[in-house]
């Protein structure tokens, strides 16, 4: 498999998100800063490769009547891993993220390349495929939340960098860098409408360059051919 | 008792719908609202399943993990108990009652990987639930994702005829529509009845 | 002490499931169709929901009955699409390639109106003004308001100049234009045929004269030098055999009226 | 065949009325006159400023908008000055200079035009742009100041409103509330100049009464049967006149595009804007209920129409109650002609 | 006005321009065009060949269905051609061409009906048919047909004088000046229908006419007149039945079924004609109106005369038509031809010298409801529309677009100008193609059923 | 034989799998739950601190009851209490220091969903929140907003909010003084003012069973929510 075309793929043109239109729950609810889309990103990635890993070497083994309960008791293993992980030693993030977390389990994404990708391709093979796509789903989230804690709330990095001294913080306490007054921020983007409406411009804006991407292609094409 | 009910169920219907205040259950919310019939299909599967886990996963966790200190197994323990759940019941009606079935069961599959689910039980948890107020709340948060899920596939119905920017077609414009519905409901976000 | 009740539990959960799911595998087991078995497969399986269908098992089911279309499977992208496609037997690339053609030339400026429209932008509406030809003097032609660009679902279709012409770069030959077409302009022709009489009016010389500058008036010249002989007269229109048309373009050269067109 | 020039053939009918969209417009435009001219004489020059900006924004950007996208122009049909003006009426007169352009650019850009402008979208342009504005600057949103007549500490002031939502008769007389002489939004503190409007755009015919009789005599026999404080009917005119209950309901229900079309649907949406509102004005967290009960039932208006489609001519009324009331009629007719 | 009807517009009535003057007379035209088909139903035989001499009042069209009606030559003179020609709804249509020679010799059939005839509804129906009268509301169905189709159905006989649409003022003339005709013609129909009441409906804006009828004895003669208000479309058939009687005829349904046979006004002065005169239906009288005539006026008109001639009898234009129409503003047909002839059923010409139907590059819906409130029928114009446009036949057959009459009162009232009653035309069509095709298909697989039985 | 095979086989895998996820789960429960314990405890402690600073809390096992969650008692200096209430949009957790004579001294609003720019201003560390908070230093008796009577001044344009927070406070000290009656821990001042009507009030224990603060292992100490008063306590007192 070409990993090149692989991460591709993963991070543009079958993006989990963006094209796919699965995970979307986590995506829209916990973008709302960037230690949270980070953290969340992140978990999503090394819980998807683990399971993407368990699933491929375990494929053969398993029977098809318990397929589905197999996967499932996987991911919400390494799902509860990760939760407890986070409580003792990002209690910050967990927080943020509640509930979030243990709905990993069920994040459309992981349970669908465990069917789609790792059931069916080797244990190298779907390493990568849960790092890309776990990837491609970060950067989904990042562009979540700088657009929604920017124009919600008027900062940049809230919970990861500190104002001031532009700090990292990992305790989840970073106020983020301001750019305009709190009192101008649009603070209904932080909320659930604001998650819906990003999430669609953000679809709308892959769509227009995807498109466009194609069209040029097409062009390059009808040249080469000429 | 009753007032403690009421209240959930209007918080679950209305108030904190799942969909539009919580976030829950958003990829079926979007795949299976471009047809009136779908949804409507859907909606009764998703009740069904959201009402009978609740039930069953509160007895688990009352009865086994709480007593014997396994609380961090819940969501391992949910999530098999709802797949199993939902495969057995689909099995059963796919042989047993085919016309059942056929309106409602094959919207089963669809309702494991449903965060809506797990999610329902696992906040009849964290907000200490008794086995009333769980089955109620399972029952109520899935006639609120029902609602949604119905109100949202007639306003598609009505996209059909928008003129909106060739980039949003699809799936953007019904994320931009389920902002404003959003929107609506936040009409009843802090609403309370006592 | 934790660590082996959480074995014993989930040990026995997964015991009872698994006895109890596998056992039901085989009460409840249903004849399925093998077809939508290996849809079932071929589909990404993530239960999204995203093909409109109430998940990859309904999906399959509508494309193993034939309702659905076999690119629906948003996340199993084309790979998907792909494999479904070759598992119910629908070759894209099998047989001749054909594509649509639009049979007028009249375009702005070569024909004559017989009024100024006012009403719906679609042919079917405005041919139901001026007894049946829209404003058109010619009964025949093309009015130009589209409705064939309206039906064609891979945007092949345009009005260019005044009447409907198709993009061969994106035709794919469905035929769905035709349908919509209430001139009965549109015709299927093979992608090999290089030659097409780009008219269907069957009024006489002099009337056509009068009304387009580009109609086929039957003069017989092409079918006089035609050196296949694959051109013959229907009233007073050529007409093109395509099994025996050489691909000269003989005839496009001496068409006095430019009605036969050289697409090569 | 007359060569000299083409004459024009359509189909029939050949003749229109002259009220187009812009007619109707400007009647609405009309219409509000009176309750603008009412918050410059309770206000003061905010009001015009507010409105002035909202109206300049929205249609600048649904020309830009229309523009950008290369769609045809449709700011001559004054619908963007419609939602401009509608928009500033139910914003605080205090509102900065840069709150109407905000909500204005969600308004007309979001709401109404990516869903292909007028016709087309599914949810009040005006009140939208509000529920936007409300969530992300509350503090702007309900920031009040009393009227230039009324006679109250300016530090404490609340709406009439507010102490209805307390669940206390408001200290504003009856007589203050119909003239406009009390705080809230722009367009909504004068009863009589709203019902002014009304008036005349049911004489204009370009509303029905269908639905704001139906929106707020809900709201009136609910406030009657569950009255707070002491006096039913007070209660009663109290949440009858004051907020957003008579500009919603004569001017905003009203919307075409996001109202039901069927005679029927138009009652039973008024009857669910007038349940919603009181809902939420009792045990909602806010105040007033009236936006974000047009909001709801706007989400509703397909799904009424296709319910309520009418009767079809020629077919026996399915319900029982048409057949009676087909009964009844009849045997007057017959009474008639004894007669 | 007995009942409420549903729906309806307002439009000005623009009639008083024409209305002011008594009807008059134009000069014969040298050559007239006498289509073979003036009527629904199945078209002439012309009896006649190129060169033949033919009389005033000659039938030269002999009508052999049972819906049809013979034409009659309306100038004496010869034939100088049978050829297609182009009619008023833009088809070519076989024509007999007569060159006038003006002397207007009558044919030996123009004498009045024996008075003993009059007694029988066979005979007079046998008159009316001999006679070639067609509805001249508008619908042109042969009126013969019409009667003894509702033998044993028809309790109630309708006078149609609504003449709701605009500019129109042929029958309000009519009643002015023949009412004794007229009431002797509505008699006619009474008896030839078999019943002995009749409704009169006429639009208040007649006030004169109203008084003038009752004045001369129409409540003794059994008719009823009920003044009705003025608003389009009150002439519409199943409009005009429920106003009047209540009764709502069904979809799909003929007004026999509710027992009510309705005539137009014209209708019953062309059966007296025929009946006490002899005179077959070659001449109406034409409302000749609009912005771009100099002199509005009620002309007397033979069938056959090309609008032109009419034109310029009557004055000719004041300034530049921009759209000409043969019929009335709501229902009448556009014109581009001015050499098309008048017919049994034109009852006016209007001529436009501007834009009267505001056309606007961008039509676009407001979802103001205004078109649902116009329908007469209960539709609902606004889905009708975009289900039509979108092409779902399903969609068009439940919001039951094939109920429309075309009556064009919701496209008068759309603000947002929209191609309403054009779009149901179209969607008509429609509909008829996809259920033809359907029915075909269902046949091919019968029939493949059946050969495969057979096969067996 | 194969048959029993086939049904025994899928319950075998799914048995070894889940198995296997449990040990897994369980190591990694045994090994985190120390720490997850501690930072919880820390959390709670530092919340402690800054309403009511004293060198151990003990809980006094008060059953929720739907108003006032919990009552810690720091021995000497007086209890902490965690009281639910509900605002504007949803529900409001506060922590409320009261000292041995039923004064107020401190509070901090642990978990809200007011709105930002209104009712959120209570919980947040900015100057207006904290100016709001410290009016209740030294409050007692009932509380209430100067709407109503009382001193405090509301946040203004969330009179919801404020009075919420002051019904939990009055809620607070009026347990606290129920308390000390069954317990007759407190000294002097008589009970005063509304008295709660719970009676049903059981105390389990009195002295900590933990009573070391977990000791904080990376991170320093948060600061204290709330700022110290400038008055006195008894100053402020509403009487
Ligand atoms: C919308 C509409 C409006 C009509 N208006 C009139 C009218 O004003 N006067 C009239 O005589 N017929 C009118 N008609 C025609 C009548 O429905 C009906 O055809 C006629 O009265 C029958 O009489 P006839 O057969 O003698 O023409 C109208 C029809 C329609 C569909
Ligand atoms: C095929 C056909 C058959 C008809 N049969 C009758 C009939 O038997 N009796 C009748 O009164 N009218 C009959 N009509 C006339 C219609 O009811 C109606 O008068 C005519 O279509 C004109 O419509 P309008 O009068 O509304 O314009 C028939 C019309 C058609 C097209
Ligand atoms: C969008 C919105 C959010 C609000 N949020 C709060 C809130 O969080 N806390 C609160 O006390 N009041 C809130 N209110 C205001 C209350 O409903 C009520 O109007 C206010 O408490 C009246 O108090 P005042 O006298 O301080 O203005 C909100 C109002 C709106 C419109
Ligand atoms: C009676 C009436 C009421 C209207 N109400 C609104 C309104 O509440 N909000 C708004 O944005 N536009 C309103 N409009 C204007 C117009 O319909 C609207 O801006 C559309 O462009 C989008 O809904 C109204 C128009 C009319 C005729
Ligand atoms: S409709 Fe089909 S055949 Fe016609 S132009 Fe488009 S792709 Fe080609
Ligand atoms: S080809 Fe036919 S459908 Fe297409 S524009 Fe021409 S007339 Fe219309
Ligand atoms: S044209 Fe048809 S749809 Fe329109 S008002 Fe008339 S009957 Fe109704
Ligand atoms: S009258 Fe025109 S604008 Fe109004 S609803 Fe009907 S179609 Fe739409
Ligand atoms: S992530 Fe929630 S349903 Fe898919």
């Amino acid at each position: 498999m070409n990993r090149k075309q692989q991460l591709f793929e993963g991070v543009i043109t079958n993006n989990p998100v963006l094209v796919q239109q699965i995970g979307l729950c986590a995506t829209m609810a916990i973008s709302t800063t960037l230690f949270n889309g980070l953290g969340m990103g992140l978990s999503v990635l090394i819980i998807l490769t683990c399971c993407n890993v368990v699933v491929a070497a375990i494929r053969k083994i398993i029977p098809e009547q318990v397929r589905l309960a197999i996967f499932v008791v996987v991911i919400a293993g390494f799902v509860t891993i990760v939760d407890l992980l986070l409580q003792a030693f990002i209690p910050a993030l967990s927080d943020a993220l509640g509930v979030f977390i243990p709905l990993i389990v069920v994040n459309c994404i992981i349970i669908g390349r465990a069917e789609a990708f790792s059931s069916k391709n080797s244990v190298k093979d779907s390493l990568f495929d849960g790092i890309f796509q776990g990837l491609g789903y970060t950067a989904v989230l990042i562009a979540m939340c700088l657009i929604r804690e920017l124009l919600g709330s008027g900062t940049i990095g809230g919970g990861l960098l500190n104002g001031a001294s532009s700090f990292i913080t990992l305790d989840g306490t970073g106020a983020g860098i301001r750019i305009f007054p709190q009192e101008y921020a649009a603070g209904i983007l932080v909320l659930p409408f604001g998650g819906f409406l990003t999430l669609g411009f953000l679809y709308a804006l892959m769509q227009h360059l995807l498109s466009k991407g194609a069209k040029k292609k097409d062009a390059k094409e009808k040249e080469v051919q000429e | 008792m009753l007032a403690s009910l009421v209240s959930i169920s209007l918080g679950a219907i209305l108030v904190n719908n799942f969909v539009f205040s919580q976030f829950l259950g958003i990829c079926p919310f979007m795949g299976v609202s471009n047809k009136m019939s779908t949804a409507t299909g859907m909606s009764v599967a998703v009740i069904f399943v959201m009402t009978l886990a609740s039930a069953i996963c509160w007895v688990i966790n009352t009865y086994l993990l709480i007593p014997l200190n396994l609380a961090f197994m819940q969501t391992v323990a949910f999530i098999l108990v709802i797949a199993v759940l939902v495969q057995f019941v689909e099995m059963f009606l796919k042989k047993s009652i085919p016309a059942l079935y056929s309106a409602m069961g094959i919207f089963l599959p669809l309702i494991t990987t449903n965060c809506a689910v797990l999610g329902v039980v696992l906040l009849n948890t964290q907000n200490n639930y008794n086995f009333l107020e769980s089955v109620v709340y399972g029952f109520t948060g899935g006639v609120g994702f029902a609602l949604a899920l119905v109100l949202f596939a007639s306003i598609r119905e009505r996209l059909e005829f928008a003129d909106y920017p060739k980039a949003f077609e699809g799936f953007a414009i019904c994320l931009v529509s389920a902002a404003l519905f959003a929107l609506a409901f936040m009409g009843f976000s802090g609403m309370k009845i006592m | 002490m934790t660590v082996i009740w959480a074995i014993l539990i989930l040990g026995a959960l997964g015991l009872l499931f698994g006895i109890l799911l596998a056992i039901a595998g085989k009460v409840f087991a249903v004849e399925v169709d093998p077809k939508e078995e290996a849809v079932l497969a071929a589909c990404a399986g993530a239960n999204c929901g995203a093909c409109g269908y109430p998940g990859c098992a309904g999906y399959a089911a509508a494309v193993a009955k034939g309702e659905a279309p076999t690119n629906a499977c948003v996340p199993g992208g084309d790979e998907a699409a792909k494999k479904i496609a070759e598992i119910m037997g629908v070759s894209a690339g099998a047989g001749e390639k054909y594509y649509a053609f639009v049979r007028c030339s009249g375009t702005c400026g070569h024909t004559k109106q017989k009024f100024d429209y006012e009403g719906l932008d679609s042919c079917i509406a405005a041919a139901r003004l001026g007894g049946g030809s829209g404003a058109n003097v010619c009964s025949f032609g093309c009015m130009g308001y589209g409705d064939c660009v309206a039906a064609c679902p891979f945007d092949a279709m345009h009005i260019v100049d005044g009447i409907a012409q198709v993009d061969r770069s994106k035709c794919v030959g469905c035929m769905k234009c035709a349908e919509a077409c209430p001139k009965n302009l549109i015709e299927k022709v093979p992608a090999t045929s290089t030659d097409i009489v780009a008219c269907r009016s069957t009024d006489k010389g002099p009337v056509v004269m009068k009304y387009c500058d580009k109609g086929c008036i039957g003069c017989q010249k092409c079918v006089r030098e035609c050196p296949a002989d694959a051109i013959s007269m229907d009233g007073f229109l050529a007409v093109i055999d395509q099994t025996k048309c050489v691909n000269c373009g003989h005839c496009s050269d001496i068409c006095p009226r430019h009605c036969i067109v050289d697409i090569r | 065949m007359n060569e000299t020039k083409t004459l024009i053939v359509s189909s029939s009918p050949h003749i229109r009325t002259p009220r187009d969209t812009k007619v109707i417009m400007l009647d609405v435009l009309i219409a509000l006159a009176p309750a603008f001219l009412a918050s410059i004489i309770f206000f003061g020059w905010r009001p015009i400023m507010v409105t002035a900006i909202s109206v300049a924004s929205c249609v600048l950007f649904e020309f830009g908008y229309r523009r950008l996208m290369k769609k045809p122009d449709t700011f001559g049909d004054l619908s963007a000055v419609v939602t401009g003006v509608l928009l500033a009426f139910c914003l605080p007169p205090t509102a900065p200079w840069w709150l109407p352009i905000i909500g204005a650019l969600f308004a007309i850009v979001v709401v109404k035009q990516l869903f292909g402008g007028i016709g087309k979208n599914f949810l009040n342009p005006a009140l939208a742009g509000r529920a936007f504005l409300l969530a992300s600057y509350a503090v702007l949103m309900t920031s009040w100041r009393p009227a230039n007549f009324q006679h109250v500490d300016a530090a404490t002031y609340a709406t009439p409103l507010a102490s209805l939502h307390q669940g206390a008769l408001s200290s504003t007389s009856l007589g203050a509330m119909l003239l406009g002489n009390t705080g809230g939004c722009i367009g909504e503190i004068s009863a009589i100049a709203l019902l002014l409007g009304g008036a005349y755009l049911v004489y204009r015919k370009v509303i029905s009464l269908r639905i704001p009789l139906s929106f707020i005599g809900t709201v009136a026999v609910i406030t009657l049967i569950f009255s707070k404080g002491n006096g039913h009917f007070m209660w009663m005119l109290q949440n009858v006149f004051s907020g957003g209950l008579l500009l919603g309901a004569i001017f905003m229900a009203t919307d075409y595009c996001t109202s039901p079309v069927t005679p029927k649907g138009q009652i039973i949406f008024g009857v669910g804007c007038g349940l919603l509102t009181v809902l939420i004005r009792y045990f909602g967290s806010y105040p007033e209920g009236v936006s974000y009960a047009i909001l709801i039932m706007n989400l509703m208006v397909w799904m009424i129409d296709k319910a309520t489609a009418p009767r079809r001519f020629g077919v026996e009324p399915k319900h029982s109650f048409r057949k009676l009331w087909a009964k009844i009629s009849r045997k007057g007719r017959k009474g008639e002609e004894n007669a | 006005m007995l009942f409420k009807s549903h729906g309806g517009v307002h439009p000005k009535d623009m009639k008083a321009p024409a209305n002011q003057t008594a009807i008059s007379t134009i000069p014969q035209p040298a050559q007239v065009v006498i289509p073979m088909s003036q009527h629904i139903g199945a078209p002439c035989t012309p009896l006649v060949a190129v060169g033949d001499e033919v009389k005033l009042g000659q039938k030269i069209g002999e009508a052999k269905a049972p819906v049809s009606a013979p034409v009659h030559a309306s100038v004496s003179g010869k034939v100088v051609a049978i050829e297609p020609r182009l009619n008023n709804l833009g088809n070519m249509v076989t024509a007999v061409i007569i060159e006038n020679d003006f002397k207007d010799t009558p044919a030996e059939t123009l004498v009045p009906a024996p008075e003993d005839d009059l007694e029988d509804p066979d005979k007079i129906a046998a008159i009316i048919r001999e006679a070639g009268i067609v509805g001249m509301g508008g619908a042109t169905f042969p009126t013969a047909f019409k009667i003894t189709s509702g033998w044993g159905k028809v309790d109630t006989v309708i006078i149609n004088g609504a003449e709701c649409e605009p500019y129109i003022t042929s029958d309000h003339r009519t009643m002015l000046e023949h009412p004794v005709e007229l009431l002797k013609g509505i008699q006619l129909i009474m008896r030839a229908c078999k019943v002995e009441k009749a409704y009169f409906g006429i639009e208040l804006n007649k006030k004169f006419a109203i008084e003038l009828l009752n004045f001369h004895g129409a409540a003794e003669m059994g008719i009823e007149i009920v003044p009705l208000k003025c608003q389009y479309p009150q002439g519409a058939e199943k409009t005009l039945i429920q106003t009047i009687t209540g009764r709502e005829v069904p979809p799909g349904g003929l007004p026999a079924q509710v027992g009510c046979a309705v005539f137009n006004t014209f209708t019953s002065y062309s059966v007296y004609r025929a009946c006490y005169e002899g005179w077959p239906a070659i001449e109406r009288v034409v409302t000749v109106s609009g912005s771009a005539i100099a002199e509005p006026k009620n002309v007397k008109v033979r069938v056959g005369t090309p609008m032109q001639w009419v034109f310029e009898q009557t004055g000719g234009f004041q300034k530049e038509p921009w759209k000409i129409i043969m019929g009335g503003p709501m229902m009448g047909l556009a014109q581009y031809d001015l050499a098309v002839p008048c017919g049994k059923g034109t009852a006016s010409l209007l001529a436009f010298a501007e834009d009267e139907d505001k056309t606007v590059e961008n039509p676009t819906c407001i979802r103001c409801g205004q078109c649902i409130s116009a329908c007469p029928m209960n539709l609902q114009p606004i889905y009708m529309y975009i289900y039509e446009e979108k092409g779902d036949i399903e969609m068009m057959q439940k919001l039951n677009l094939t109920d429309c009459v075309e009556c064009g009162a919701c496209t008068y009232i759309c603000p947002g100008r929209l191609h309403l009653t054009h779009a149901f035309k179209t969607g008509k069509a429609k509909i008829q193609a996809y259920n033809a095709a359907l029915k075909a298909k269902e046949e091919a697989e019968k029939a493949k059923a059946e050969e495969k039985k057979e096969e067996k | 034989m194969k048959k029993a095979i086939d049904f025994v086989r899928p319950a075998l895998v799914l048995l070894i799998v889940a198995a296997i996820a449990a040990l897994v789960l369980g190591g990694v429960s045994l090994a985190t739950s120390g720490r997850i314990e501690s930072i919880a405890q820390e959390k709670m402690e530092n919340a402690m601190q800054a309403v009511l600073p004293a060198s151990s809390y003990a809980d006094t096992g008060y059953e929720d009851d739907g108003e006032i969650n919990a009552i810690y008692e720091a021995p000497g200096a007086g209890w902490v209490v965690q009281v639910t209430e509900s605002g504007s949009q949803g529900l409001v957790t506060l922590m409320v220091g009261v000292d041995v004579n039923y004064y107020c001294t401190g509070i901090s609003v642990t978990e809200s969903s007011e709105t930002a720019g209104l009712g959120a201003i209570a919980s947040q560390q900015s100057e207006k929140g904290d100016a709001f908070r410290a009016q209740f230093v030294g409050q007692t008796g009932t509380v209430a907003v100067t709407k109503e009577g009382g001193a405090i001044d509301a946040i203004s344009g969330a009179t919801i909010t404020s009075k919420a927070i002051c019904r939990g406070v009055t809620a607070a000290l009026n347990v606290c003084r129920t308390l000390s009656v069954s317990n007759a821990i407190a000294v002097a001042a008589p009970v005063t003012g509304s008295s709660d009507a719970s009676a049903d009030i059981y105390v389990t224990q009195t002295v900590p069973t933990e009573a070391q603060p977990a000791p904080l292992p990376n991170t320093e100490p948060a600061p204290p929510a709330v700022n110290l008063p400038s008055a006195e306590p008894g100053t402020a007192s509403a009487g």
